[in-house]
């Protein structure tokens, strides 16, 4: 049977020394950040604070000089799970430094990376990704937006048509990496995609943001009419487009994200734990305890599948473990929180703690659909498993 | 006959609810009439037409913005739902709370952004204490500090110990606040001159109005999915196809026919015996546990369509996480319902759920 | 959308009437009964339990005169629940009188009413049902034992050869009702099996009882070889036995079997809370009321599918509702118990309420095989809500 | 070297092991060398072979009924698996935690009758209290009803109050006991004549030896499941094909995967540090949350197969249930982990889940 393989790790001592440091830098610039903006953690926006984590040389720390300084994906491990346990608001250059610029590194050009890569590593470009359309949201092979070989001006490029939906951040983003339909789909529907970088600012691209329930404006559609896109700004070969995003979906999805989202709340919780009388307390220590033996045995895990990624190998299955259980165990939190606080969550006119808990009670449900859906999760894992 | 029949036309006869009534009381009688009279369905159909003409999306928007509803609940008033349950002498329909479960289930469905189940539950406090009714919508509060609709200025039928008092909130000095399904809940200063109290339960018929609106929002969330699954197409066929949603819509579908027995098997027991506290906390619990889990199978069907502002679902889904805590969560009520069990016995746990609890 | 009817209903006065006699005939019979026999409730096999029920008149009450009473179905509700909340030990005529008697009426002929209907409503002639075998488990399309047409010293009937297994309690009864291959199958998968009334004492069939997990010997592995059977003990029409099953299956769908297999642990668990001192059982309390408030509800259900069948209604896809969530019920008992008692059950050494919950916390996993996995149950929801 | 290495011809060297531990104490030095090292492979392997080789269906089901598995003791003791824990200067193999975990996953995957754990964990808590190692298999027991393996007169080692003490219980006056993984578990008389006390945790080490365990028996029971799935046919394909078992062996998969790494965690701290209550916490609450699961989900997938004596799946499922149980409930540990996490303070809950307590 093939198996899942989960060594416990430890993060190195070079990684383990950059946590004081985070810490300490946190602490100075999260002084009064209130718990329900911590709450939000990676759905907060804030370029301002993006830009001091840049010039800390926090962003892209693990790409080649002159990108980045060569750092080990474990130190920046240690970054990254400093950022979500404080709630800092990381939105802003997320989705770039996690996902566009590991890509461009990997399938750009060197024009892509001088053009690109030092923006995202000072905290000053920001990315979303167009992979999602109206009528395909888990099944990528059926996206219909299309590009089409086109010369304007003498310069040979592509004509854009069609429109992305669940674009994070896009209205705020300067590029979007966009899966498009360049060619047939062929005999296993996953062949005819390719890669694009485009400039949000180009004539034709609209963005229109769509307010979620929590009437955040996260989420976009971003409509392409006739956008010319060069071709330098394909990234990869023609045709290579699906196998490019599963190997970039694969970098999603073991990360402290999948567990730390609702940190913040959780710290509140054992306060409000704290503070409650002594015959009441029974059942609130027991849901403490479970809820800390998952959040420590789910970072282990982390820890061990960000270990083997560092060391070059391809724990696809392992990360889609992970995802599959934070995702859950996120998602528990607002419960068990609900029924120790035995009071209704509000999203105005209580503590913090109360806001905080209607936050997360409403976001948690948008945990599972990152990154692949909970039954996508548990078909790769069942994949793994050897019974597809 | 009360008001619903004058605007809505529909004509169910006194004589047989007073049928019903004395044979319910009748000794020795257990069974009872059908659940769905055919009152009651006309009753139903009444609320949900009203709700389905007075509720589109500008006025939902609108009502959680904090905008006063005026339309719908005038015609809610109009058409005496919210006075289903007080007796025709004093202005109402003379209805029984099996009757108002069918308007509260609908209200539930319809996630209707006015304080009707309140009304109905402090009516019918009022009622059974014996005191006056006021005008207008009432609000029901069992926490002074989430106070829903006070800032409208609706008069407040507030727990105080284990008895009542009716109060008129200034409206000037309440901060406004809402629960996460965005139906305002205010906090009130406490140190208003309390009325005489009066005798009443507040927690539990705060909890019994919630568990019959929870029941109707779960049904409707089964409903929504169930149409979705039908329509929405990945991997070349409808979601619905899939084994995986099929065997979460099974669940689902399991949920909604307990919350709506459960809730319903409250509103009977308190009709018919008065005394209602093992229904009523049973009623909680189950549609508090039915709305989780409808909540979290719905949002995982829908995927992202469903967390958006446009789409139907979250008013649903975040009223019920709302309802699920207010007037008690399920921890809340379990403990009072299991303290309840082991006080009366091992060796009376068949005896009371049969109702039989002596053998002859 | 195709919905879900669930009417509270009230059982009637004729029924309810029932309730005190039978309670003071179980509490005189089972006195002394121990809390671990009455947790094996319909697995305990006790013929002459079975035989003083048949003398109280309460086996086969709902069938015509002159086999039985022509008394309603709820009234045998009422008797049922009565016994199973008891733990009574019912097994010996438990198949008999649910399934194979009612299947006698609705397709059998005069011959076989007359021969064996009787017995039955004595508690004298127990049955078993042969419908799985080594390689259908589910999928009864794909038996393989098989009935071939002969005539033997004159008699015109069938030789059947091949296994049944997961046969309850065959080592003990009189009759197997078999579901036999009789011919092709044919396009729809489901064609070609009859059923048939097989003695037991035949020259030719073997039973070998297998025990189970828990050291009881309640399944059997019963083998055919060269058995003769009368065409005179053919069940219903030659090729409609999959119609005869589907409808023989939904029977034992919605009953109060299917939330009160547990129910004297239950009683137990709700004693036990009871001596917890007063800063342990807030959180017992809190599992008391929510199996209270299960209980209820899923009793209230079944009530009400039970008359819709009175009624002659057909709810299927309610009582694969009830049973699915009967199951579920049934089986978080014992791990709601182990939590709340704190120590692990025994199987023998301890008390009679370890001993109940040892028992459970084993049998539990059987619940979810009988009349329908799990998987299955939702599937047969899934298609009545229009699904599949 | 201890027994292992001579009767195993493996050759693990001291050197190794002591400038890992040098290592892992050198001040300031968080890192560790890999856990799976050549030795502790080795290790794993002479554990995997011997449990392999000495475990059949009538071993099995003997010991099930109360014959000591003499044979395959015997096995054990001769290549020092028992003495994993004890200094070699005492005659032991002078390993460390995270070498006992390899063996007592190997005896969970195996599902060995035997008391092994007990024995490993007794010794750990003899050997750090100083206290004189007893001849044989021992006994570890928080609960003087069940204790496993009395009646076969092993010696024992018993929590007494928050110490321990050493006894050789009559094994006349014992009547006999089994947990559902038809282990003996006796009661013993309390009134024996302790020797002195000796300080040390009982119930975490028996939580500790149990939750290794688990790790091994839930891993198993995956495999088990994983298999038979690729196997058994219904409705023409093999069961692993439909979505429904697919997704639920996914969520087992997770399980085991959790299990294991808690286990191991809570060894590899209480090697660094010699204070793993929280880790042993978290250890007895996952793996013991994760057996819950996996039975749940092997009897589902097994079907009827599963619940015959024949089948070996129970072996492991039954002890499961006994497993997760004994040395504590995952409720007795939650709530004792939970009063240390709010007891440390919300703002210490991520420096402890990180092992750095102040910012610098």
């Amino acid at each position: 049977m093939p198996s899942l393989t989960f060594e416990p790790c430890d993060l190195p001592p070079e990684a383990e020394a950059l946590r004081g440091e985070a810490r300490a830098f946190l602490d100075a610039e999260l002084k009064g950040f209130p718990v329900a903006a911590r709450a939000r953690s990676w759905v907060g926006f804030d370029a301002g604070f993006s830009r001091k984590l840049g010039a800390q040389g926090w962003l892209g720390m693990t790409w080649p000089e002159p990108w980045g300084r060569n750092a080990s994906a474990l130190e920046r491990y240690v970054v990254i799970e400093e950022l979500l346990a404080a709630g800092a608001p990381v939105a802003a250059h997320w989705i770039a430094e996690r996902q566009s610029g590991p890509l461009l590194l990997r399938f750009g050009t060197d024009e892509q990376r001088e053009r690109i890569l030092p923006g995202i590593a000072a905290g000053e470009t920001y990315f979303c990704i167009g992979m999602s359309e109206p009528d395909s949201g888990s099944d990528l092979a059926s996206i219909r937006s299309k590009a089409v070989r086109a010369e304007v001006n003498g310069e040979p490029g592509w004509v854009v048509n069609g429109r992305k939906v669940w674009t994070t951040y896009a209205q705020h983003s300067h590029w979007m990496i966009a899966l498009l339909r360049t060619g047939e789909a062929g005999e296993n529907r996953h062949g005819g995609t390719s890669q694009f970088l485009i400039d949000l600012s180009s004539p034709g691209v609209e963005v229109r943001p769509i307010r979620n329930m929590i009437g955040d404006e996260e989420f976009n559609e971003v409509t392409f009419d006739e956008v010319f896109v060069p071709d330098a700004m394909r990234i990869g070969a023609e045709g290579e487009g699906w196998q490019q995003v599963t190997a970039e979906l694969a970098f999603e999805r073991s990360g402290p994200d999948r567990f730390l989202s609702a940190f913040a709340l959780l710290v509140e919780l054992v306060r409000f734990v704290g503070t409650l009388p002594p015959e009441a307390v029974a059942g609130a220590h027991d849901a403490v305890g479970r809820l800390y033996a998952h959040l420590s045995t789910l970072r282990a895990l982390s820890i061990s599948v960000a270990t083997q990624l560092d060391a070059g190998a391809d724990p696809a299955l392992e990360a889609a473990v992970v995802k599959d259980m934070g995702v859950a165990f996120e998602q528990s939190i607002p419960e068990i929180a609900q029924q120790i606080l035995g009071v209704a969550p509000r999203v105005a006119g209580g503590s913090d703690f109360e806001a905080a808990l209607a936050y997360v009670q409403q976001a948690c449900v948008s945990f599972s659909l990152r990154g692949g859906t909970t039954e996508i999760m548990r078909g790769v894992i069942a994949r793994g498993l050897g019974l597809r | 006959m009360g008001r619903l029949t004058e605007q809505t036309h529909l004509t169910p006869t006194l004589s047989s609810r007073e049928e019903r009534v004395a044979r319910a009381d009748a000794p020795g009688e257990v069974g009872d009439a059908p659940f769905m009279t055919d009152t009651r369905h006309m009753i139903a159909e009444t609320a949900e037409r009203l709700f389905a003409d007075h509720l589109d999306q500008t006025t939902r928007e609108a009502a959680e913005e904090g905008t006063w509803p005026a339309a719908l609940w005038d015609a809610v008033a109009a058409n005496g739902l919210d006075r289903v349950l007080v007796p025709e002498e004093t202005g109402g329909f003379g209805g029984d709370w099996a009757d108002a479960f069918v308007i509260l289930r609908a209200a539930g469905k319809h996630a209707a952004p006015v304080p009707l189940a309140e009304t109905i539950g402090a009516s019918w406090l009022l009622t059974q204490a014996g005191a006056k009714l006021p005008e207008g919508p009432l609000s029901l509060a069992d926490d002074a500090a989430r106070v829903p609709w006070a800032l409208h200025g609706v008069c407040v039928v507030a727990s105080h110990k284990t008895r009542f008092v009716v109060c008129r909130p200034s409206t000037e000095e309440v901060p406004p606040g809402h629960n996460i399904g965005r139906d305002p809940r205010e906090a009130i200063r406490r140190d208003f001159e309390p009325a005489d109290t009066h005798a009443g339960d507040v927690a539990a018929i705060g909890a019994l109005v919630r568990s019959c609106q929870m029941a109707g929002a779960v049904t409707q969330v089964l409903d929504l999915c169930v149409t979705y699954a039908g329509e929405r197409v990945q991997f070349g066929r409808p979601i619905g196809k899939f084994q995986a949603i099929q065997q979460q819509l099974a669940i689902l579908a399991g949920q909604a026919a307990a919350a709506d027995m459960a809730a319903q098997t409250a509103c009977r027991a308190l009709d018919r015996t008065g005394d209602a506290r093992f229904e009523i906390a049973s009623a909680k619990i189950r549609t508090g546990e039915a709305a989780g889990q409808a909540c979290a199978i719905a949002h995982q069907v829908f995927g992202a369509i469903g967390f958006t502002e446009e789409h139907h679902l979250h008013h649903l889904t975040r009223r019920l996480w709302s309802w699920r805590a207010e007037f008690g969560t399920e921890s809340v009520w379990a403990q009072r319902l299991g303290r309840m069990v082991v006080e009366q016995g091992a060796d009376a746990l068949w005896p009371g759920l049969t109702g039989l609890n002596a053998s002859p």
